[in-house]
């Protein structure tokens, strides 16, 4: 009876906190515990593998808003977003244009959820604007001057890739404002010297005479579309891109681009 | 460092040592920690409640869509109408007999009871019986897979072991044995079960029987309850049911959809099959009974011709979107592209849904007055589309007006030029008519069909009139030299009687393809077929009595391709009518006279012609040289290619010319922005585009600046705003869309070639065809003179009689007391076909071959003849050699050609209820829903009656051919 | 009403516009102290609202702003001026500390190093929060774009490129497409990347100044401001049918004219000052723009290295000098051709159509 | 979009009743929806109520026209049967009424009401091959009998403009047709084709104010209080229109004058 009364007394909200942050399964999974002291505040940091990008300590400059204005790590966080709503509308799309447009207008009038797609766009839309504002916070604190300056150079192709990845997904909807915004944005190729067949030089690309080398069959633009016009093939070659290459490379980028910040001193601060 | 707080606690900090700097810059002196944690839990629980209300809210928002709301209201709806419907049957119920019924059953029951000690030991001596049964029976049917094993093994022995095989066999057949004898157990068990139950059944089974039959009377009333329970299983478990997630199970919510894969959404370039989801909102369209329902449940009204599972485009086969246009797959009220009818319907619509039109959907759903438009995705043919009058009369428009001789239209390549030959205008008209009529030809008719081409909105200010006159001058002048006269056949007779023109004008059949003078409305039906032919107002100051003597008397001797039929006139007749046409004459027109040619205009407009494909100064040097003729001869042959003459008329030297307007073969599919509205402030539609082109079609110069060769030159037809509009729909009718060929299966080559060749006669001036035409009936009072319907031509006639009939109607007179009469159209082999398979086509009527010997007894043909007696037939139809006692005007068809002429089904069918076949026929019915009024013969047995009529008919009357007796 | 707007409309056109921006950013520099403080932002940010809203009673303003990809630039409209005049604010706090012998703001901070876990993390969450909120509320509120399905045949007029390419789209009004839509922007990425190898100031590392790097600040301002995120906001909002020019409140008529007048250099060259036919040989023709590009390229390097920019030269060494010195002009070019443009109708400096060269 | 509707929803209501509560309460079912098939509009006219009445007569002003014989020669059996009937359009009663006649209210009744058609069938009779009676009115849904009193073939021939026409052959003398016309319409001919002599004319109504001036050239019809639009109709003189107020158990006096027309 007693042990009975014994147990039940342990099964306070309290006892039986602490009788789960004591076993075993719970301190095989956080090692540190309910991080209540500095110390292990500390510890967390160190043993949880996402939070060790973070050092132990920062500036405290390096976390007021009027500083860094978060936008290196909204920028990361909508990256996340797009990478989790655009995972769920790859189960709905169909990359061929038969059906990429009736996939579209099915994800509007009948797929559950079908406000994903709204996240999507719009978060792409915000990460562009975004990336933009780091950079210029980035700059305005002079923050790529040394020791910075070669995660500076990550930084902008990261910006690079992040136009590229809304400009590749901008195709998939499949329509006139999709078509046309990438005929007109990948007609620039077509000018590319040398390398487009109207671009200058391109004629000087000849075998003996008069075999052109260049030609729009066989140049920057073709490579880029798969195809004279945005086709069927530029479609897949833009979904590609757009799931897989893209974000691949950005990614990889992205892991070098927070480390170097580590190593570089962290937030940047007044020396 | 070490100070620890429960509760995550902040370590308190030392005292903050005073700001040093200017407070506004808010520099934070506390220790190690920047934010206290209060602050971050506030605004932490501030935020994540933001999160859980937006997520609820996009959950709900996501979730709530219009349909459901509908889906709802037409599950509650159900319910009502269900329950009432209940209500109605339990009002229906017999209570008596109900209340009988329980009597007796009480009565049953106590008799049973009576029994009940005897009742239980039967029932005892069942279930032991079903006890014992199922074991034994559990017994065999193991022997019997204990058999098929060693069976098995047995084959398979003797197939690769055969020494030792024999010991199987002895294993197997024992097992045999066995299983007989478990075999023969069952079976007895089951006899045994049977006799009990039997047993039991008399004590029991006059209850159940009467209880089941008291279910019965009760059944309609107690099914409907149970509709309603599944219908509206109650709130918690419908809502268990279309939970949000939970719903992707079973909901009774759900997006309806009917996929089409043979029909497309006509993406630019590609074909997606339709997915129509319009049924998740319009749940009753298929269903007769919601025919009074509100929107959106209402059922089509026309349930006979779509969406029925019966009618010709059923709903599985066709979908919606198919016809209504419309985005397939949208189920939100706006975005499925609903267009309203008229401006009220807009600002309920507005006001009730919030609708907006959706600039970005390619083809928003047509509106009622142009839904018709869709028919022509199937039915390409030129020929009439039934139920679509208006797209009819458009047709019919573009057939008269001639619109593909300037424009390339599907369709119309076979299709002559409309307007006459001009290569021989000098030997019908006269240059100074000729001048007045170009320069407005409704000021000499009104109905006239040549359209103008000068004095329009674009060219018709002061500033033209000396250009317009010389321009006219020049291709009239330059017409008439190039015309070759060929002397008339005949001279007309003197004696032409005016008023006997008339009435025959007026009786014989003119009316159905011409009209004199404007036509008046007729409730009743359309008119338009009677501007098929040319209006006959002001005839006679156009042409001479000799011209119009030869061309009513034998058209075809005046010209060789003309539609004009052969009216079989006299020389007699053809003189009184060309008097009669003579006399109609426009005195104001006569009066007037065409200017003088103004030479300086001439010159400008041939300086025009000289310009092209040579410098200015060249061209000023040419016409200093030219003389007035060379002038006229220039710039007239300029003009006639300019303005496209040639796509009408039959033009020396422009034979094979090709058209000179915009080709219009997919004119519903041609987008927006290659239409030029110009200055114009009508809305940017294409309907818009093609009603304001229509009604004037020069009106897109309207504020342009421009020279006098650039002006647009489409001519004005005059048309009124239901002409326009009829234009319209075919306009925006034919579209790129693709039908594939199996989708019009019913809808044959054969039917397609009638109706075009039905349309290209104006057969239906004066027939009604598949229920339109007629449009002659309005010029004949008495029902009893219109012209035969044609509704069952091909099941009514033989093949072989219809084509010569066809061929040469003038050789036997069927309807006597008809006037107006059958002309002779003289339609070759192939287009007596064409008509013959297509009326049998439309009918379902075995062609060209049939059978026509018909099997009969002698009573039938005794009954027949008495039939035929009783029913008095030879009071109005002469029979062979029995010619009734009546005016000519009251006889009925000769029935001694029937034989040769219908078909005998056909008969019986006609006889039986012959306003069904010819409404308004004099013809009276003998039978009364099938019911003979003609007892006595027969025991008034209706089919055997008809079979008599028939067989009297063929048989005794004519010489038809009896069946040999088999 | 329609005085004002316009006047709007007419300031609005591209040749004002630039240069008023132009003039404004330099201005509002010059006079940091007055421009950037907290009661201007005040004033203005409040009054940007208020004219936007307002100008939302104009229909045709009205359609082109509510057109949801167009959204994003809206919010850019108020975003880009809101975090440059924060910099700016923050800057001009940081001069005026140093001025007076004080710390820097984050300086003073920058001893003190706090706890990563709450401080940093908690903050990181509650952002992650907010901002997932306003991305929900956001995709509720505002369909995404559809619109008709793709069609090769129908050419939507205008066309336009995704908006954050329509700097470079705007850039071909100046420039051919092999300048403005592959040299150029392969040269702003080198450049960007080039940046901190060029600029070998020390100072300002890690805080806001303007003083002690305001010819890095100002140059980079006006590349992003004015020749980037002013090109994406004109080609957006106020290039219509035929990438022609139309006022915020002017409706998008398709009918619209401009007179193509612009000529070549050699044009001038040849006819206008020599008043002789142009020379059939390619090069003779064009060799004064040859050397008008060459010179421009080759000639304000050593002045300026003797000059103004003696101390960069001096600092930088010569490679990197004329890398940096390449850079600016190339960015320069686009401005200078947009004045020639405006000025005297100037099409191209070089112009060999034959071999789709053209400067 | 009824995001802004959602939100205030989305903190009241949880998810299972976001989506699964009533909504669709909007929608409800047509009228008459219980009784399945076409039902009286409104309560049941009771004839009781009619205590006031219209009577008058049908003048005939002039000489009346003479009518000349039909001529029956296309069936022997009416040669004899109707030797000597002439022709029945003008006929004018000696103190110079106008028979056959029709009479009848177009407006004033209550239309609200249910008129009931009454149960006994019209009855129109061919004898001596001519149509008895020669005008006469009737109800929507109410029976008319043909009969054929004659030994010849007969057919009824009704042509209507509104109803489906009705074409009846009836060959057996003392045969009985029954038939109805379900919607209301106005003066029409019924006519035998067999014998194109023959006629005669009824209208259909969906009120029971209507009558014919019969052999008399009186008539009277008996309605409720209030204020009428009467009618009279004949089948070469056309129709004349009249109003009329009569109060409860009073009779109002309404005539008609009918004249040959100059030619």
């Amino acid at each position: 009876m007693s042990q009975l009364k014994d147990l039940l007394s342990n099964l306070s909200p309290a006892k039986l906190g602490e009788a789960i942050q004591k076993s075993q399964i719970y301190r095989s999974v956080f090692r540190v515990g309910v991080p209540v002291s500095d110390r292990k505040r500390m510890l967390v940091m160190l043993g949880n593998v996402f939070l060790h990008l973070h050092p132990v300590k920062v500036r405290k400059s390096g976390i007021r808003l009027r500083f860094t204005w978060c936008m290196g790590g909204i920028t990361f966080f909508l990256f996340l977003v797009l990478t989790f709503t655009g995972l769920l509308l790859m189960f709905y799309y169909r990359p061929t244009i038969e059906y990429a447009y009736v996939d579209i207008i099915d994800l509007r009038e009948q797929v559950p959820l079908g406000i994903m797609r709204e996240i999507h766009r719009w978060g792409a839309h915000a990460m562009v604007i975004s990336v933009w504002l780091h950079m210029f916070r980035v700059f305005m604190t002079g923050s790529y001057k040394p020791p910075r300056e070669f995660n500076w150079g990550v930084g902008v192709i990261l910006l690079v890739l992040t136009l590229l990845l809304s400009f590749t997904g901008y195709l998939l909807p499949w329509d006139q404002l999709a078509m046309w915004a990438i005929t007109v944005g990948s007609n620039m190729a077509r000018a590319t010297p040398f390398a487009g067949y109207e671009g200058p030089g391109a004629n000087l690309l000849t075998l003996g005479e008069n075999i052109p080398l260049i030609s729009s069959t066989s140049d920057a633009r073709f490579a880029l579309l798969g195809g004279t016009r945005v086709g069927e093939m530029a479609l897949l070659r833009f979904y590609v891109l757009h799931c897989v290459g893209l974000p691949l490379v950005a990614g990889f980028l992205m892991a070098v681009h927070f480390w170097r910040i580590r190593r570089d001193g962290g937030i940047s601060g007044p020396l | 460092m070490s100070s620890e707080t429960p509760n995550g606690g902040t370590p308190k900090p030392a005292i903050p040592p005073p700001a040093k700097k200017d407070p506004a810059l808010n520099i934070s002196q506390r220790g190690d920690r920047l934010y206290t944690d209060n602050g971050l839990h506030k605004w932490f629980a501030i935020s994540s409640l933001l999160l859980f209300v937006f997520t609820v809210w996009m959950i709900v928002d996501d979730y709530n869509r219009e349909w459901r709301r509908y889906q709802r209201g037409f599950t509650r709806l159900s319910v009502l109408q269900t329950e009432l419907d209940r209500q109605a049957a339990a009002g229906a119920i017999d209570v008596a007999a109900v209340n009988a019924l329980s009597a007796e059953i009480e009565a049953a029951r106590v008799r049973i009871a009576e029994n009940a000690a005897t009742l239980s030991e039967v029932e005892s001596r069942l279930e032991a019986l079903n006890d014992e049964f199922y074991s034994t029976n559990q017994a065999y049917l193991f022997a019997r897979a204990e058999y098929d094993v060693e069976r098995y093994d047995y084959e398979e022995a003797v197939a690769n072991d055969p020494e030792n095989a024999e010991p199987l066999r002895v294993i197997a057949e024992n097992r045999l044995a066995d299983i007989n004898q478990n075999l023969e157990d069952v079976e007895r068990l089951q006899i045994a079960i049977e006799e009990t139950t039997t047993e039991l059944d008399s004590y029991i089974g006059e209850r159940d029987r009467l209880s089941s039959e008291r279910d019965g009377l009760v059944a309609e009333a107690t099914q409907l309850e149970a509709a309603i329970v599944t219908l509206d299983p109650g709130l918690i478990r419908t809502s268990i049911r279309n939970a949000p997630i939970l719903d992707f199970m079973n909901p009774s919510e759900t997006v309806n959809q009917i996929q089409l894969q043979n029909l497309h959404y006509d993406a630019p370039f590609l074909q997606v099959p339709r997915v129509d989801r319009c049924t998740t909102c319009h749940l009753g369209i298929n269903d007769a009974a919601k025919d009074e329902w509100q929107q959106p449940f209402t059922a089509h009204p026309r349930l006979d011709v779509f969406v029925g599972a019966d009618s010709p485009h059923p709903m599985d086969g066709f979908g919606c979107t198919t016809c209504h246009a419309g985005l397939d797959r949208a189920v939100e009220f706006s975005r499925a592209g609903h267009v309203p009818d008229n401006a009220e319907q807009q600002a309920a619509w507005e006001d009730q849904y919030g609708w907006y039109l959706d600039h970005f959907l390619e083809t928003p759903m047509l509106p009622m007055d142009r839904i018709e438009a869709s028919c022509l995705k199937c039915h390409t043919g030129a020929g009439d589309v039934p139920e679509a009058p208006a797209l009819n009369m458009g047709r019919d428009l573009i057939r008269t007006y001639g619109c593909f001789g300037c424009h390339n239209m599907p369709g119309y390549e076979e299709v002559r030029r409309v307007g006459p030959d001009l290569t021989t205008i000098g030997g019908k008209l006269d240059p100074e008519w000729v001048k007045k009529w170009l320069a407005d030809p409704r000021a000499f008719k009104s109905e006239a069909r040549m359209p103008k081409f000068w004095f329009n909105s674009n060219n018709g200010g002061p500033e033209f009139e000396a250009r317009n006159n010389a321009e006219i001058t020049a291709i009239t002048e330059y017409l008439f030299s190039r015309s070759q006269d060929d002397p008339l056949p005949a001279a007309a007779p003197a004696g032409g009687d005016v008023g006997r023109g008339q009435a025959l004008v007026e009786s014989v059949g003119c009316l159905g393809c011409h009209a004199v003078g404007p036509i008046p409305d007729d409730p009743a039906r359309t008119q338009h077929r009677r501007r098929f032919g040319y209006n006959l107002a002001s005839q006679g100051s156009k042409t001479s009595a000799d011209w119009l003597y030869n061309w009513v008397r034998d058209p075809r001797a005046v010209w060789h391709d003309t539609n004009m039929p052969d009216m079989r006139l006299t020389d007699a007749e053809a003189a009184d009518v060309a008097a009669y046409l003579v006399s109609l004459t426009n005195p104001e027109w006569e009066a007037e006279a065409f200017p003088e040619l103004d030479e300086a205009a001439l010159d400008e407009v041939t300086l025009e012609f000289l310009r092209t494909g040579s410098t200015g100064i060249q061209a000023q040097e040419a016409l200093a040289e030219m003389t007035l003729e060379e002038k006229i001869m220039t710039t007239g042959e300029g003009l006639v290619a300019r303005y496209g003459c040639f796509g009408c008329h039959v033009i020396e030297g422009f034979e094979t010319a090709q058209p000179i307007g915009t080709e219009l073969t997919q004119p519903g599919s041609k987008l927006l922005n290659q239409f030029d509205f110009g200055f114009l402030d009508i809305e940017h539609t294409r309907t818009e585009w093609y009603a304001a082109k229509m009604a004037d079609p020069r009106i897109f110069d309207v504020d342009r600046v421009k020279r006098p060769e650039e002006l647009l030159r489409m001519p004005d037809f005059g048309f009124d705003e239901e002409q326009v509009g009829a234009i319209v729909m075919i306009l925006t009718g034919l579209v790129k869309d693709q039908v594939t060929p199996d989708m019009r299966n019913d809808l044959t080559a054969d039917i397609e070639a009638g109706r075009g060749l039905v349309a290209q006669r104006n057969c239906r001036g004066c027939h009604e065809i598949e229920g339109a035409g007629g449009d002659i009936r309005s010029t004949i009072a008495d029902q009893g003179l219109w012209p035969p319907l044609l509704n069952t031509q091909g099941a009514k006639t033989q093949p072989m009689w219809l084509h010569s009939f066809l061929q040469e109607p003038g050789e036997e007179t069927l309807r006597p007391w008809l006037s107006a009469r059958m002309p002779t159209f003289y339609l070759d082999q192939a287009e007596a076909t064409v008509l013959g398979k297509y009326f049998s086509a439309i009918d379902n009527a075995p062609y060209p071959f049939i059978d026509t010997a018909i099997a009969t007894t002698d009573e039938s043909l005794t009954a027949g003849r008495e039939l035929f007696e009783l029913a008095q037939c030879n009071l109005c139809h002469p029979a062979g050699d029995q010619m009734p006692d009546r005016d000519a005007a009251d006889l009925a068809p000769d029935l001694g050609l029937a034989a040769e002429r219908l078909r005998p089904e056909w008969v019986e069918d006609w006889i039986l209820d012959p306003q069904a076949i010819a409404p308004g026929t004099r013809m009276p019915a003998f039978y009364i829903d099938g019911v003979s009024q003609l007892p006595g013969i027969l025991d008034g047995d209706t089919p055997g009656q008809l079979e008599a009529f028939r067989d009297h008919l063929f048989l005794t009357i004519g010489n038809g051919e009896r069946a040999e007796d088999n | 009403m329609e005085t004002i707007k316009d006047i709007i409309n007419t300031l609005t056109a591209p040749e004002i516009l630039i240069t008023l921006a132009a003039i404004l950013l330099f201005v509002s520099a010059r006079y940091r102290h007055l421009f950037y403080t907290n009661k201007v932002a005040l004033i203005l940010f409040p009054a940007m609202f208020v004219f936007m809203a307002i100008s939302m009673f104009d229909e045709d303003f009205y359609l082109i702003v509510t057109k949801p990809d167009n959204v994003p630039i809206v919010g850019m409209l108020f975003l880009i001026p809101f975090f440059t005049w924060l910099s700016m604010r923050e800057a001009v706090r940081n001069d005026k500390r140093t001025e007076e012998g004080a710390p820097l703001i984050e300086k003073e901070e920058t001893a003190d190093k706090v706890l990563t876990w709450p401080d940093l993390v908690y903050t990181e969450l509650i952002a992650i929060v907010l901002l997932t909120v306003l991305l929900v509320g956001w995709s509720i509120l505002i369909p995404a774009p559809l619109e008709e399905s793709a069609n090769p045949a129908a050419t939507p007029n205008p066309s336009k490129a995704p908006w954050y390419f329509l700097g470079l789209q705007e850039m071909l009004v100046y420039f051919d497409p092999w300048l403005a839509g592959v040299v150029f922007p392969g040269l702003i990425i080198v450049g960007l990347m080039a940046i901190p190898y060029i600029d070998t100031n020390p100072k300002g590392n890690g805080y806001y100044t303007f003083k002690e790097r305001s010819w890095e600040i100002m140059t980079f301002l006006f590349g992003f401001l004015i020749l980037w995120v002013l090109l994406v906001i004109l080609g957006t909002f106020l290039r219509g049918p035929n990438w022609n020019f139309f006022g915020p409140y002017e409706y998008w008529d398709t009918h619209k004219l401009e007179a193509l007048v612009n000529v070549d250099l050699s044009d001038y060259f040849w006819v206008r000052l020599l008043g002789m036919g142009r020379p059939d040989n390619i090069l003779v023709r064009e060799s004064v723009g040859f050397l008008v590009v060459l010179g421009y390229f080759l000639v304000p390097p050593m002045l300026l290295a003797k000059t103004i920019f003696k101390r960069f030269y001096e600092n930088l060494g010569p490679a990197r000098y004329h890398i940096m010195v390449f850079l600016l002009l190339c960015m320069a070019s686009l401005p200078i051709k947009m004045v020639l443009r405006w000025l005297f109708n100037l099409k191209y400096i070089i112009g060999i159509p034959e071999y789709f060269f053209n400067i | 979009m009824n995001s802004q509707r959602a939100l205030g929803l989305a903190l009241a209501l949880t998810l299972a009743a976001a989506g699964c509560g009533g909504g669709g309460d909007e929608f409800s079912l047509p009228e008459g929806a219980g009784s399945g098939g076409a039902a009286p509009t409104g309560p049941a006219y009771d004839p009781a109520t009619a205590t006031a009445s219209i009577a008058g007569s049908i003048l005939f002003e002039g000489d009346a026209p003479e009518m000349p014989p039909i001529q029956m020669s296309a069936d022997p059996y009416c040669l004899d049967a109707g030797a000597g009937t002439r022709e029945e359009a003008v006929m004018v009663t000696d103190d110079a009424k106008l028979r056959n006649t029709m009479v009848f209210i177009r407006s004033g009744h209550d239309t609200g009401l249910f008129y009931a058609p009454p149960a006994e069938p019209v009855v129109l009779d061919q004898e001596g091959c001519r149509y008895i009676p020669h005008v006469f009115t009737m109800m929507m849904n109410q029976d008319i009998t043909f009969r054929n009193s004659d030994n010849t073939l007969h057919n009824i021939h009704a042509f209507p403009m509104v109803n489906m026409q009705i074409n009846v052959g009836q060959a057996i003398q003392g045969m009985e047709t029954t038939d109805s016309f379900t919607i209301a319409e106005g003066p029409f001919a019924i006519r035998c084709d067999v014998h194109r002599w023959m006629n005669s004319f009824t209208a259909v109504f969906d009120h029971p104010f209507h009558t014919t001036s019969g052999d008399t050239g009186d008539y009277a019809i008996n309605v409720p209080p209030g204020a009428y639009e009467v009618v009279a109709w004949h089948e070469r003189y056309g129709e004349m229109t009249g109003s009329v107020t009569v109060a409860a158990g009073e009779t109002a006096e309404m005539s008609f004058t009918y004249s040959e027309p100059a030619e």
